[in-house]
Formats: structure tokens, C-alpha cells, sequence
């Protein structure tokens, strides 16, 4: 069976060639994978969530590796929104890669600013609104742990951004009701959801017997969250059938980018797998294309949450 | 003194299957001899290579960085390159224990790599454990160019110096020093680096060892005009750049810190540059 | 170094010689381990969460493997409180182990019946409450999700019991806010905490194309989740530091339980490990008791939450 | 007939390491011996053995669940334990690519075996696919009772029917049936079944295989005296009676049914006992 598959999906209003696309903090701009696939031979580019500023981010150690898994904490380091718009995003489009650029804020209103200046950039797909960040205005707690916190932020980008740009809202999995916090966002203005970021989790050091990581908790990805992803994916697009979901969280695979979208999700992002391969992405998508045609689907779109299906029910 | 500058990032990085040609053990080490075929001649002194640990069902999923040791382009299997390695944890215990004609999957050559003078200075190589791995390559570039070229390997215990007799023969000198004396002299490698340095009126320092042993070499040659070329250790998730967690904070022209990436912007850098007392901490939000 | 290590420890007033458990559904009721080490070798036997009636289960599959963790849905299968009163309890306690009961309940009421049938059961050394069950009186969502329902639960089973059999909570990782909920049940009377239960996941069957477990979602356990025991762990023992914490989640070596108990943990339970070494618990109670005597400890109760101390500030 | 009953829950397991004696491709599957020494000598018929698969370092926690198929106790290397394994998923696919002198953690033996007569029976042994493997050691077994014993085996393709030479010597008759007909008859095993069993004067099926190969021949022979001990395979997470993964609906004494694990309480179970209609179901709860 070799049948030529339809890859292209979309999400909003915007399309892609294909489904994977890099996860945002596991590519940075792009430029440093380009080394080893053309990157507009992937469905997109997701960019490093972005702040308004400059940023350091988190003290070393960053890094732990987990079973079958990782901890990172690197707490948003980046050039900051101008540098970025300036530098990175035209040497993306000149690559022809479709670019899909995350934001980060601490307020909203810092999400709304960052909005205001993408608004005037042309070329990009759609923005990804990463809410899994400390809310400096609330004690901290995080936008997406927060129903009505998520709500305001996606709210606020869409009242700035207007109808043109797709947003993405991308949620934590560290909820007690992550459907309740993902229709919240979706009646604010989300076209499409992001599931999974990261799952907070901690490493002790045995030698120095306390948190290895210089920021204590870390997030942990890799396969080790897959099936929470993969349940996450199911839970969320059972509730929304008719939102978009782009998928992640341990996909290393072919057959792992498959099950997500059985799941629900209409595009994979991968994430943790190119740490361990830098051409995981160019891997995954093809052994997708074998996957979806032996079984008889001549479009990806067909597959986009069939494991909802109800036989003889 | 001119230093070779990559154009784009890892340019010439590729990801394929190594041989392991032999897999011996020397002192607490392992030599790790991989056929690579024609990347060798692409690696230079101070580039890494990151590998895949622990096969198709490892619960291990990100590479392991070794320095290059050495590189060959016409041994007896076509390109081959040695590493030196540790067995320290799950993955560099499993590399030590491959048997001759494992595959592995490794990408190469990653990072910056030493400078290489393009006149004939004075060099002093400084090794801490395996750290003395890829300064045995070096010192043969180095000696090409006519550099004079002197060693200084330091170490906790005799085992844990790494120096085999062929490289002995690329230096014009070498020192050993243990911390238990159990080899060479008892003490450190920068017990009398000031004087080294002086006597021998060193132009240039490469390093390659702890962390804490780059920290005090820089710290003891601030006060000269000795250039100082450290190779870095830091946690690694990716290798290549992308996910940021190996950064250093480093100063720039304009005296700003910034956290820079070991990976692509190192493992060689300038030790004057290294913000050390600041590793492990965030600098001052600067702008 | 062979230091000597007193290895003993207290969860409410209950005395343990050492710190190791099973995790509740992981050692059914003991007998089936005894082929492979003395039950009373271990600290304690924590039985299969029992329910009032009989049960017969999920359908299956009921376990699917995971990288590095597996799923299961078992769905409480078992004999019912009586029969395990009249068989299961008399057995352990004639093989000189310290037994907790873990108990089950679809309604507060269901709790509370249980409790009172264990208050005249001579022996025992604790119940631990498992409140990850659904609440069929409020639309089946888990009581240990609920802050309000875990309190009730905790409160009635406290109300009947008495004073004298400590209760051990055992909550869910799946949700927003676990320091809340933990707070929650001590204030309703619970003398210890077991944390973490497993976490909310699926597989999906690629073959198939439908979730793999016969009950759709299943709890996540091994390894994989280490990292969000010692979080969950962390983050409860700094809110409560007076309240002991029975850890668990991932412990498959000493070094394990080590992190555990650095973050906060008084003992600690393993689960998932016996599936794959019957013999897991003794040893990793010796690697326990080797790293302990090495890092220089006299007690284990010294480095109960070890990794929270701060060191000249 | 008297079934031999086990006294106290798998009380003849040992966990232990075994060394990889030979691992050869036959047709579809690898034979595989293992050196174990003296537990050979409570391994029964219809017995499994778990094994830990992935090495120190892997993904994979739990452990894989294979039918003992023979046993020898007086080997050139003592005990010995042959396994046949189909390569299937990444667990398998490990164990038939370990080389000779490979260590690994097994846990045996474990479960029920079959019920050997204590007089001389007529009996049919049926395989499907890897299921022949304990059924020649049970062969052997039921000649020293001087048993008459005749053998079905079935598979989808040639390859996957396991026979090997010294096996058919044990038995009286050996049926082979291929979906494909690539070997033996066009068919399965269960075609001509119910004749079989009346002109030969069957008293006992033994059976291991696929579950509704299983199944079809309960159905089939639900309406005669025949009784039918079938080894079932169900998904295991320990293998040892303590997850409740592994459970069937059983229909006991008092006609209730109860999921019963199948790792303690079978491999080997009363075919007719089974509620083949209820597997992957809950049975309704009763009192
Ligand atoms: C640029 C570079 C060059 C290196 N060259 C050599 C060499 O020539 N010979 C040698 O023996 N070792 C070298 N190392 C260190 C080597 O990478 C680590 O010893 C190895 O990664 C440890 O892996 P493990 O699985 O054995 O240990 P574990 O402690 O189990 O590893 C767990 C995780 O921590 C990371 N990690 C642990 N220790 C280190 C470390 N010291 N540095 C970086 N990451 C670490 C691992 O990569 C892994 O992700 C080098 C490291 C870097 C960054
Ligand atoms: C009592 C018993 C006896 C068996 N005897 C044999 C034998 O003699 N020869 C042989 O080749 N196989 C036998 N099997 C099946 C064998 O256990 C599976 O093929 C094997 O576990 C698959 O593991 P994997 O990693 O290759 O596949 P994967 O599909 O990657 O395994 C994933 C998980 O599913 C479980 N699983 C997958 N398939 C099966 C299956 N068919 N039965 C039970 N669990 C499964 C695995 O144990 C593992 O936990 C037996 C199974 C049981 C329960
Ligand atoms: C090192 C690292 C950095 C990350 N940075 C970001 C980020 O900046 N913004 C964001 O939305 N997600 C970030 N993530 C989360 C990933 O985008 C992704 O949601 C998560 O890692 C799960 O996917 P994976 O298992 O494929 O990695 C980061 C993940 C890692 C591992
Ligand atoms: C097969 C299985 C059955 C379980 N049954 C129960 C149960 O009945 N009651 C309970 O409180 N927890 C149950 N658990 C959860 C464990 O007790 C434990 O909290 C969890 O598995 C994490 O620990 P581990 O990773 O060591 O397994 C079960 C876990 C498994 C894997
Ligand atoms: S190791 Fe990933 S950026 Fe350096
Ligand atoms: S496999 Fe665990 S009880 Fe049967």
C-alpha cells in the first residue's frame, strides 16, 4: 500500500503543508535545526515563547534527564519581542518556513503589547499564546492554571490583534478541569488549542540532597507525558469537537504523532525528540505519511480525532 | 593571533552510525575508538560529539557530549576518531561497556573549537582528568605550526591522568600533578601556573577540565596578558542550540552579560570572558 | 562507612520499623508476595483499596506500557470489606506485618461505613482513604479533585473511627492545587498524607484506532511520574511540615525513595516496581538503608525533607 | 482425572538470573535456551517463565510473559529451559536479538500447569501459532502415562507453524492446518475438530493459542463429555497475582462469575469454565 496522502491541515484560517511542527522552546528561531532539514519542508517553525523584553531567565542547572523524560527550567531567556521581530522572523520567512510565533507575558497587558507589535507583521501563520506563565499580578499564579486569568489574556490578544491572525492558546495539563479552562479561552477568541505544555515536576540532587534545578521545579516533557497528552488531547476534543488542536508532549515518533491525532489534534508539535535527534521532525513526518496511508487514510483529516468514533453504537 | 569562525551554526555537523572499532580501558578511563568515515576531517581540537546512549529502548533520551580526542583521516578503518570517557553515569557506563563493532548514532563535530595561531607562540596545555582528551590533538596542530608547546595535567588520583605515550611525544614538556600524589607532583595544575607562565613566557593557555579548574586558571592570569582558551563543561540537553539550558554568562564588547550557549558559542571560549563567579545564578536584568 | 541506620518511623501515631511500603493495588493483600520475601521484612503492607460491596472491575485491557510507566484501569476490583476483614487481615497479621487498609467509597457514606467496620478490627496500623474515586452523587468527578468532598470524606471517616487508627489521605496529583486540598483533609482530621496516586492518562491503540484501556482513561505509574511525586511531595511538605507524607510514585531503587524522603516523605510506598522485580521492596529498602548510612544519617528521620533546609541564609 | 493443585500462590518461583545458551531463527520464531540450573526441576507443563527485557537502562518496566516449552534437567549445561518467541513488539524483538552468553532476570516458574492423568487417556494436543511450544513438553509428559496423543497445529502461514523434529516423535499424530495453505491443510484447526474428537475417542484437549481459537473449540465441544484445558494469554503487567490486570470472567461452583487472574489461576484454565462471550467485558455485579 503506498497511497499518496493529503498532509495539508489547518488551524484557524491558516494552513500547512503538513502537521508537524517543531514545539515552541525546542527549536529556537529555527536557524540552528536548519542544519540539518530545510525548514520549510515541516508543517511550521513555532519560535521560543517571546516576552516584550530581554531576558535571562532561570539560573543553571537547566536540565535533568528523567526516565524517558526531561526537566527543563529555563525560564523564558530570549532577545526580547523587537530583536526578535527584527532578526529572527524575516530570516525564517526567507527560508520559506511557515512561522507560528509563541508569546509570553506576565501580565496582560504585556501579552496585549506583544499582540500590538505582531499585528503589523506580515508572513506569520498564526500566534501561540503560551498562558503557562507566572502572572506577576496575581501572586504569581499562573495565566492557565487560572480559568478566568486564561480567559483575559486570550481576550486581551484578541481585542489587539483583530480577526486576521490565528491564536493558539496553549494550556498546562496541571489542572483539576483542563475542558472548563479550554472553553474559557476559546469563547475569549482562541481559534485552536495547544496541549500539552509541560508537567511541573521536581529532581532531587542525591549528592547535594537538594532541588537540582537552579528554579527548584522544572517542567517535565519527553515520552514519559505522552499518555497525558494523549488523554489531555481525547478529553479536550470531546468537549470541543470543532476547535483545532495542536498536539504535543513526547511524541518521538510516527506512530506516537498518530495517536494524538487520533486523539484529536489537527497538527504535532515535537518538542523533547529533537534534543535527542536533531532530524526527529523530518522522521517523524515521513513514518506519519507511511502510517496514515497503510491504513487507508487519503487525507489527514480523515484520522483528526477517529478514535471518537462510535462503530455499530 | 587569528581564530577560525564558523559562518552558519554547526555547519558542519552531521547526524550518522559510528563503529566502534576497540573499547579499552585505560587507568579510570576508556578509549573509545569510533570508524566515522570522512567527518573526521571536518573536527577540529574542541569540537564535540554527542551520542545516542543506551539503544532502541532507552529510557535515556538525550545524547552524551564527549570531546574529540583525537581524529584520523587514514588509519586502517578509513576516518576514525577516539574519545576518552569517564564511565560516570547510566550513559557514559553504557558506552564504556559497547563491545567492538557496536553501531552507535552520533552527531559531529559540534561547538567551537581552540584557536589555532597562525604564527609560532608559546602554549600551555592545561588538563584537568579527561579534560587532557582533546589537548593531545591540539598540541599536534600546534606543533605544525612550530608553537612550543608545554603540559600541565592535573587530577585527583594517578588514574584519572589521561596521557598516552604517543601524545607525550607532542609536547616539549609535561607535568603531572595528583591531589593524593599517587602521581607526579602532589597538588594542583595551578600550584605554580604564575611562574609556568612567566618562565616560559606563555602566550596562550588551552584548558580543558571542571569547571572550577577553568575558574581559577582565569582568575590567576587576569593580571597578564596571557590569553586563556578554556573548554566548558555544562549540562547539555541538546547540543546543537535549541533548547538553551547550557548557557554561561559571558560578557560582551559592551560589558554586558549575557547567558550564552556552551554548545555553539563553546565548549571553547575566552575564560576572560566567563563570568564565573556568576555561573549557577542570573545575572542583572539588563536594558 | 557502615554506619548503623535507624530506619524506624511514624505516620500519626502508627510505628513502622522502617520506611518502605506497597502502594495500595500493587501488592493485592500480601499473599502473593510472600513467595518472594517475608512480609514482615517490610515496613508495611498497604492493601488494595477495599470497597463495601464486592466489585467486579473494569473491563479489560486494563494495563497498557508506557515509556518507562504503564497505565492501568483496574477500577477497584475486589471482595468487599467483609471478605477481606474475615480472610485477607487475620493472614497478614499472622505473618507479623504491619498492615494499612486502604479503603474505597462511591458516596462520603460508603467511607464511613468502611471505617466503621474497621474500627473493631484489632492489629491494624492505619487506613489510608483513597479518594481518586468518582463521587457518583456529584456527576462522578473524583472526590480527592474536589476540595470540598475530599474534606467531607475525611471528616466522616475521622467522625467514625475515632481517635485511635491514624488516616492517611491519599490524593490525586491531577489537580490545580494540591497544597489546598491537602490542607483541606488535615483540617478535617487527617494525621497523614499518601501522595501521589497515579496520573490521568490514555493510550491509544494504533491498531485499533481507539483508546487501548477497556475503561478509556487510566492512572500513570512508574518512573515516568517520579518527577511530579517529588514535586507534589515537595510542594506539600513546605505548605504542611508538621503533617508525614507516605510517598510514592516511580520508586524503583534506593536512590529513589532517597529523593522522596529529601523532599518530604516519612515512608514511602512502591507500586509499580514489584510488577517489574517481585522482590523491588527489600531491595530497595537495603540500597536505602546503605545510601542513608553513607550520606552519614543516624536516623531516617533526619532526612525527612533534608532538601528544604537552608544552608547559610 | 486428578489435577495437580498448587499449594500455597506460585510457591516453586524463583527470581534469578539465566544465561543465553542459543537463540535460533525457526521459521517466524526464535528458539531460545536458556541456562538455569535447578528450577528446571518444578517447571511443569503449561508453566510460564517472566522475563525483564531492555537491559539496565530501559523504557521497558515490565516484564514479558512466555510458555516454558521444554525443560531438561540433564543437558550438557544442567538445567536448561527452551523458549519460543515470536518477535512482536520491542520486548521480543529484544530478547531474540540477545547474543549466546546474554544474562537475563527471569521469574519461573509461574502459574498453573496442565492436569496430568493418572491413566492412560486419549488426548489431543492443539496449537495455534507459538502455542505449540509447551505442548511438546506436555506430549512427553502424557507418553510416560502412556497416553495415545495426537497434535493439530494451525497458523496463519507456513512460518509460523513451530513442529520441530524431535517434538513429533512424541506423538502419535501430527495434523498441520494453514490459513494460507502454505503448509499442511487449507484451514484451521477447529475445521474438522468435532470428527477428530468422536473417531478418535478423545477424552482430553489440551490447548494453547490465540484466544478465539480458544474459544471456537470450547463452543465446539461444549455439547460432548471432552474436557478441555486450555493455556490462555491475557495482557500481564506482573505476572506474579498482584495487579489484577490479567483477569477473565470464570463462571465458579455456584454459577457466578468472577474475574479471575489468569496469571495464578491459569495460564491454564477449564476451557468451559471461561466466559469466552464476557471477555473484555464486566459481568454484571452479583450480590
Ligand atoms: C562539551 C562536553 C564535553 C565533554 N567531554 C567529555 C569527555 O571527553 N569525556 C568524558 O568522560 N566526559 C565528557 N563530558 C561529560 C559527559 O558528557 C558526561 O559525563 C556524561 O554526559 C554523563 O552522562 P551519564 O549518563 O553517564 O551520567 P548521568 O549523570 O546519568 O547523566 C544524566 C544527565 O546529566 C548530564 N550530565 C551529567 N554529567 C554531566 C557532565 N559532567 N557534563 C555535561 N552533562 C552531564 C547527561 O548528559 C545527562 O543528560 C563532556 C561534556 C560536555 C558538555
Ligand atoms: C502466559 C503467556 C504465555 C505466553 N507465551 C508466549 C510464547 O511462548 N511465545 C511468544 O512469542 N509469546 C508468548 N506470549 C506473548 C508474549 O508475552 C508477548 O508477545 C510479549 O509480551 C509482547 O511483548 P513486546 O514487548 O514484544 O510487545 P509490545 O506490544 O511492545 O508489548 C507491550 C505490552 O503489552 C504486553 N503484550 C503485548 N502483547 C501481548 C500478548 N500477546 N500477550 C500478553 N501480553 C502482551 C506486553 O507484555 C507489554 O507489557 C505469552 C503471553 C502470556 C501471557
Ligand atoms: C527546553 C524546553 C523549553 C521549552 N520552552 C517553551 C516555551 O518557551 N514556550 C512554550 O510554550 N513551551 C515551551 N516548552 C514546552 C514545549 O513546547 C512542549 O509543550 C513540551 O515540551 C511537550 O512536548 P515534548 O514532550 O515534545 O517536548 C519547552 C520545553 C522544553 C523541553
Ligand atoms: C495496577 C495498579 C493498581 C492500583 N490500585 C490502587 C488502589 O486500589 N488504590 C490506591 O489508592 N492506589 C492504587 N494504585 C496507585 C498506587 O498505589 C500508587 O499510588 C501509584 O501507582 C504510584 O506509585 P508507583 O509508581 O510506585 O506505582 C494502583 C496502581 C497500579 C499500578
Ligand atoms: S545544549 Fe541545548 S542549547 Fe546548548
Ligand atoms: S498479571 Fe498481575 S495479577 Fe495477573
Amino acid at each position: 500500500m503506498n497511497m499518496p496522502v493529503d498532509m495539508s491541515t489547518t488551524l484557524g484560517n491558516a494552513w500547512f503543508p503538513t502537521p508537524i511542527f517543531t514545539a515552541s522552546g525546542c527549536a529556537s528561531s529555527g536557524k540552528e535545526l536548519s542544519q540539518f532539514f530545510p525548514l520549510k519542508d515541516v508543517g511550521a517553525i513555532v519560535t521560543k515563547s517571546v516576552m516584550s523584553k530581554p531576558r535571562h531567565g532561570r539560573p543553571t542547572p537547566r536540565m535533568a534527564e528523567t526516565p524517558s523524560g526531561m526537566l527543563n527550567s529555563i525560564g523564558l531567556q530570549g532577545p526580547g519581542i523587537d530583536s526578535f521581530l527584527a532578526n529572527d522572523v524575516p530570516w525564517l520567512l526567507e527560508q520559506k518556513a511557515r512561522v507560528v510565533v509563541s508569546i509570553a507575558g506576565e501580565t496582560i497587558e504585556e501579552y496585549a503589547t506583544l499582540a500590538r507589535k505582531l499585528r503589523s507583521v506580515s508572513g506569520i501563520s498564526a500566534v501561540e499564546v503560551n498562558i503557562s506563565c507566572p502572572n506577576v499580578e496575581n501572586r504569581g499564579l499562573v495565566f492557565a492554571c487560572d480559568p478566568d486569568a486564561s480567559r483575559r489574556v486570550i481576550d486581551g490578544v484578541r481585542k489587539t490583534i483583530g480577526g486576521e491572525l490565528p491564536i493558539i492558546a496553549k494550556l498546562s495539563p496541571d489542572v483539576t478541569n483542563l475542558p472548563e479552562i479550554a472553553r474559557g479561552v476559546v469563547d475569549a477568541g482562541a481559534d485552536a488549542l495547544a496541549l500539552i505544555n509541560t508537567v511541573l515536576g521536581m529532581v532531587i540532587n542525591v549528592d547535594t540532597m537538594k532541588p537540582h534545578l537552579g528554579g527548584k521545579t522544572g517542567g517535565l516533557s519527553g515520552p514519559a507525558i505522552k499518555p497525558v497528552a494523549v488523554r489531555a488531547i481525547y478529553q479536550v476534543h470531546a468537549a470541543l469537537p470543532e476547535v483545532p488542536i495542536l498536539g504535543m508532549g513526547g511524541v518521538s515518533s510516527g506512530r506516537d504523532a498518530f495517536e494524538l491525532i487520533l486523539a484529536g489534534a489537527s497538527a504535532v508539535s515535537v518538542g523533547t525528540a529533537s534534543f535527542g535527534n536533531p532530524s526527529a521532525l523530518v522522521k517523524i513526518q515521513e513514518e506519519l505519511r507511511e502510517i496514515l496511508s497503510a491504513k487507508g487514510f487519503a487525507t489527514l483529516k480523515q484520522a483528526v480525532g477517529y478514535a471518537h468514533r462510535e462503530e455499530n453504537a | 593571533m587569528a581564530q577560525e569562525v564558523m559562518g552558519t551554526i554547526n555547519k558542519n555537523a552531521v547526524q550518522q552510525n559510528a563503529t566502534v572499532i576497540s573499547n579499552k580501558r585505560v587507568g579510570s578511563y576508556h578509549q573509545i575508538l569510533l570508524n566515522v568515515g570522512d567527518v573526521v576531517k571536518q573536527c577540529r581540537p574542541g569540537n564535540f560529539v554527542a551520542i545516542a546512549v543506551g539503544g532502541d529502548s532507552s529510557k535515556m533520551i538525550l545524547r552524551r557530549a564527549f570531546a574529540i580526542s583525537r581524529v584520523s583521516e587514514n588509519s586502517q578503518y578509513g576516518g576514525s576518531m577516539e574519545l576518552i570517557v569517564a564511565p560516570h553515569g547510566s550513559g557514559s557506563k553504557w558506552l564504556c561497556g559497547l563491545p567492538e563493532g557496536s553501531e552507535i548514532d552520533i552527531v559531529a563535530p559540534l561547538g567551537t573549537a581552540f584557536g589555532i595561531p597562525t604564527e609560532p607562540i608559546n602554549a600551555l596545555l592545561i588538563g584537568g582528568g579527561y579534560g587532557s582528551a582533546p589537548l593531545f590533538g591540539l598540541a599536534d596542530v600546534l606543533k605544525t605550526r612550530n608553537c612550543k608547546v608545554d603540559m600541565l595535567l592535573g587530577a585527583s588520583v594517578g588514574a584519572k591522568i589521561y596521557a598516552p605515550l604517543e601524545g607525550k611525544r607532542s609536547v616539549n614538556s609535561l607535568k603531572i600533578y595528583t591531589e593524593d600524589g599517587s602521581m607526579g607532583e602532589k597538588g594542583r595544575v595551578t600550584e605554580s601556573l604564575l611562574e609556568i607562565v612567566a618562565n616560559r613566557s606563555i602566550d596562550v593557555i588551552y584548558s580543558c577540565g571542571p569547571m572550577g579548574m577553568l575558574r581559577a586558571i582565569t582568575e590567576l592570569v587576569s593580571s597578564t596578558d596571557v590569553i586563556h582558551q578554556c573548554a566548558v563543561e555544562e549540562s547539555m540537553a541538546c547540543g546543537i542550540g535549541i533548547c538553551m539550558t547550557c548557557v554561561l554568562p559571558v560578557v560582551n564588547q559592551d560589558g554586558q552579560v549575557s547567558m550564552v550557549r556552551s554548545c555553539i558559542d563553546g565548549p571553547v571560549m575566552d575564560g576572560s570572558t566567563v563570568k564565573w563567579d556568576l555561573v549557577g545564578q542570573v545575572p542583572e536584568v539588563h536594558s
